[in-house]
């Protein structure tokens, strides 16, 4: 057991690796086998991922040097600077890498019936695993450019996914959308590292922090990441492409898109709190974050209230909801080199702004599912074409008045705790932002009673009148995301003592990130 | 000053890459040239790479039968070819999407292949 | 207790509150039940009546879901013809609010690094 | 096309798969490796499309040979990297072993193909991806564009 925690870290990533290229192998003798392998290949993997977390909550920062000669040897002998790829898992880490494990998860189980009788369900399964390993490195990597790479990886097999039926001519323009930021901003990313490490030499990220001057190149650099890592994640105004995809994409990979969006925020935040720290202008880039939140929250909302198409609506609701952790990340970020105002509101902001990630991931999770087995059975998502469905699809139904309650920040649901700590601790930062986050929670509540309204009541459709409930694989995936939901909203208190605080611990530490991989250079 | 930017040649060939990549990308509206302005913009970025190594005089970094001198820095042409494999996967896959919706709307202008909007 | 998430000023305890809602839950229960009892499934008084005409069909009755909210939309006209504009669904559009983020925001880190 | 470039591509063919493995298998001593290797031989696969026309390249590359090929590729990659997990992922356990386990002098030398542990073996991993993914994706492109689709 000791050995597998060990070489954990790296085994979470080269799993579904090994897996996404066995799959065509094994698929050609039979599916069953196929999706079996698949299926329990990702449980070991959420197996390991908390078993990971675990150990990382108890024992600290958890690292893995590729290629060494032993796991824990971050600089080689003779040598000043670590020059290996070096994994480095801290709280933040294990903490969307429980995320990924239970999304992925939930993906693969809902896929096995909402894929049936595609065409290449093979290269489905093969691009899914090759995204969730995506995920999984960008979040546990400890170098910029193995960063890059895994970034790519998801955009790749995002975009292929994204447009994978292809009998559907909107599908493949938001495929094509989708591959167009993505390569631009993993570009400019790119751009942005060899800036950095023009100056510096170095590629790890702790190396780097322990290095940063923030000379003007730094600022260029920085300014390139945050627009990168903010049209990635879909903050207004470089939201749009969003909406296109999401609303487009198998419902399943848009699950798994969330959490890539939700990989990008780490990976900003990774950049602000920890490769910059102390030495930016904090304020600054704190408001300058907290200003796309704000916008993303507004113009978000008011967006989905407009829509008719509901994968689009819930899309919009995305947008808002990354509105609400870059509100609280800005105000974490803007408050951290003052000691005081982080310890009474900042922490709280940041921890807010965590829990409300697994939150999203959630229950935006949920509503998407249920969008997409309404599709499944009346083979439609227009809002203004559906009606009284929830007479037969009870479930369903059910399930969607819970996410969206969830979403709204209804007690006593996981947003409400989360959204509860975002405005507490922002209120004594600037109350404006906590008085336009309570309107925009308001306006979701109307959003999502809209869509309840016009999609699930009413009299029964005569064109819906023999419309059954979904197969129970499709239940199942959503009754996980449920449980889930439930268990976050009635015990919040727990959540945020195991896992959150620990993450917010990591992500204001920056001198602890950087001495395990600096250790013995002063 | 006339004398740094020659010296810094390559660095400003490759920022005037960008800006012709990025101009592609906003002003193009044919799909293809979109394409064309991506693997531009990756070019600039590969060049830039390629450039912070240089050193003066230096040979390339391959032990077999080297002659005595400085040689040029490997690291970054490693990231360079990763970046050179990434732009080929991003290339290919978006050309076949970009047939495909040519397929499905008869057309190769952007502002034609917008089903989704508002 | 550790099933308190504090934050500064308040607590939020989901038990307290789901216990607080059934006793509220429980009060409205005794205050209906005091009201008077009426209602019968299956007869004309659960119909829909309107005014004397024939029901429409549940096709015409169900308010769909583009007219929802109507007087908002109305009132507020001026500001999603102008949001709605933005979102022009033109993928090079998305680039362009890219470089004009990247744009501003690096000229505020520089306006701040002259003046501070 | 004509007879005589059909002719001129088939025999060039040979030299294309023999140069092309000789990037791959030299990747660790000589510029080059997987990616380059299987790049040369994809483009040799592009010739022969021109040569022969997309339709007549389908019936002997079978997609369902190509998706072998590839995913073989990827697992002796995959599977190199774990065999090292003993010690660490990725570890070269091959130095100095009987295969490929040479270390080679330091200084200017003229090279030694019996050298670099993993790396060779990697090589051709990628090197047998990157030829059958190349010419499946050439494959597919050309098909797209004259009209017919990939199975």
């Amino acid at each position: 057991m000791a050995t597998l925690i060990e070489h954990s870290s790296i085994l979470i990533i080269a799993v579904p690796l090994l897996i996404a290229f066995l799959t065509p192998l094994i698929g050609m003798a039979s599916k069953k086998a196929r999706n079996a392998v698949v299926i329990v290949g990702l449980s070991f993997v959420a197996f390991l991922v908390f078993a990971l977390a675990r150990d990382v909550i108890l024992n600290g920062i958890h690292t893995y040097t590729l290629g060494a000669t032993s796991p824990s040897l971050t600089i080689p002998e003779g040598a000043m600077m670590p020059i290996r790829i070096i994994l480095e898992v801290d709280g933040v880490s294990v903490f969307m890498g429980i995320v990924v494990a239970i999304v992925s998860l939930v993906a693969v189980v809902y896929s096995l019936s909402s894929m049936k009788g595609e065409t290449g369900q093979n290269r489905f399964y093969t691009l899914l695993l090759l995204m969730v390993a995506g995920a999984f490195g960008m979040v546990f990597t400890g170098d910029l450019f193995n960063l890059f790479v895994f970034l790519e990886i998801t955009s790749i097999s995002g975009a292929a996914l994204v447009a994978f039926k292809t009998r559907f001519a909107d599908s493949q323009e938001g495929g094509f959308k989708y591959i167009v930021v993505s390569a631009v901003a993993s570009l400019m990313v790119l751009f942005a590292i060899s800036l950095l490490y023009a100056q510096y030499n170095l590629l790890n990220i702790g190396a780097l922090a322990a290095a940063m001057q923030y000379t003007m190149l730094d600022r260029i650099a920085l300014v390139i990441l945050i627009a990168a890592f903010a049209m990635k994640l879909g903050g207004v105004p470089m939201h749009m492409w969003l909406s296109d995809t999401y609303s487009v994409a198998p419902v399943s990979i848009t699950v798994l898109l969330i959490t890539v969006s939700q990989a990008s925020m780490y990976a900003l935040m990774r950049i602000g709190f920890i490769l910059y720290g102390v030495t930016l202008d904090l304020a600054v880039v704190g408001w300058i974050i907290i200003a796309i939140g704000i916008l993303s929250m507004f113009i978000g909302v008011t967006m989905a209230v407009r829509q008719t198409d509901i994968t689009r609506l819930i899309a919009y609701n995305c947008v808002c909801e990354s509105g609400f952790m870059l509100v609280g990340f800005g105000v974490g970020l803007a408050v951290l080199g003052n000691h005081t105002a982080l310890r009474t509101y900042g922490t709280t902001a940041i921890s807010g702004a965590i829990f409300h990630m697994i939150n999203h991931a959630l229950f935006e999770g949920l509503l998407f599912l249920v969008a997409g087995a309404i599709f499944y059975r009346i083979g439609t998502r227009d809002l203004n074409r559906m009606g009284g469905l929830g007479h037969t699809m009870k479930f369903t139904a059910a399930f969607f008045l819970l996410g969206a309650l969830a979403s709204s920040g209804l007690p006593p649901f996981n947003g409400f705790a989360s959204k509860i700590l975002i405005y507490e601790s922002v209120y004594q930062f600037n109350p404006v932002l906590t008085i336009i986050g309570i309107l925009v929670s308001i306006i979701t509540l109307a959003v999502f009673v809209k869509a309840f309204f016009s999609a699930f009541t009413g009299a029964v459709l005569p064109k819906y009148e023999d419309i059954k409930e979904v197969p129970k694989t499709m239940i199942a995936a959503m009754t996980i995301f449920a449980v889930i939901i439930i268990i976050f909203g009635l015990f919040p208190g727990l959540i945020v003592d195991w896992i959150v605080r620990p993450a917010t611990d990591a992500l204001v530490d920056q001198a602890s990130y950087i001495n395990t991989i600096m250790g013995a250079i002063p | 000053m006339i004398e740094t930017l020659i010296r810094n040649f390559p660095l400003v060939a490759a920022v005037v890459l960008m800006g012709i990549g990025l101009y592609i990308l906003i002003f193009k509206r044919n799909l293809i040239k979109i394409v064309m302005g991506i693997t531009i913009l990756s070019s600039s970025v590969n060049l830039f790479l390629v450039t912070l190594g240089y050193r003066t005089g230096g040979i390339a970094p391959i032990y077999t039968d080297a002659p005595e001198g400085l040689m040029v820095l490997p690291v970054v042409q490693a990231l360079t070819l990763t970046n050179i494999v990434i732009a080929v996967a991003t290339s290919a896959l978006i050309l076949s999407l970009v047939i495909r919706i040519y397929r499905h709307t008869g057309s190769l202008d952007s502002k034609k292949s917008r089903r989704m909007k508002g | 207790m550790t099933l308190i998430a504090e934050s500064g000023y308040e607590f939020w305890n989901p038990i307290i509150w789901l216990i607080t809602f059934a006793v509220v839950m429980v009060i409205v229960y005794f205050f209906r039940k005091r009201g008077v009892e009426k209602y019968k499934k299956g007869e004309d008084q659960t119909k829909i009546f309107l005014c004397g005409e024939e029901v429409p069909g549940a096709e015409q009755r169900q308010v769909r879901g583009g007219n929802v909210y109507w007087g908002f939309f109305e009132t507020l006209k001026e500001y999603y013809d102008g949001i709605v504009r933005l979102h022009t669904g033109i993928v090079n559009d998305y680039v362009v609010w890219f470089v004009a983020v990247m744009a501003i925001s690096a000229i505020i880190l520089l306006i701040v690094k002259l003046v501070g | 096309m004509s007879k005589i470039v059909r002719t001129v591509a088939n025999q060039l063919m040979l030299f294309v798969l023999v140069f092309g493995l000789y990037v791959i298998m030299h990747g660790h001593v000589t510029p080059g490796g997987g990616f380059q290797g299987g790049a040369v031989i994809a483009s040799g696969v592009v010739m022969l499309i021109v040569a022969f026309g997309s339709g007549q390249i389908k019936k002997s590359l079978r997609e369902r040979r190509l998706s072998l090929v590839e995913s073989s590729g990827a697992l002796l990659f995959i599977l190199v990297a774990f065999a090292g997990i003993g010690t660490v992922f990725f570890y070269n356990f091959l130095v100095g072993s009987r295969i490929f386990g040479g270390i080679p002098p330091t200084g200017s030398n003229p090279g030694d193909v019996w050298t670099g542990g993993v790396i060779p073996l990697m090589n051709l991993g990628v090197g047998l991806k990157v030829i059958a993914g190349l010419s499946a994706a050439v494959l597919a492109l050309a098909l797209f564009s004259s009209g017919e689709e990939m199975e």
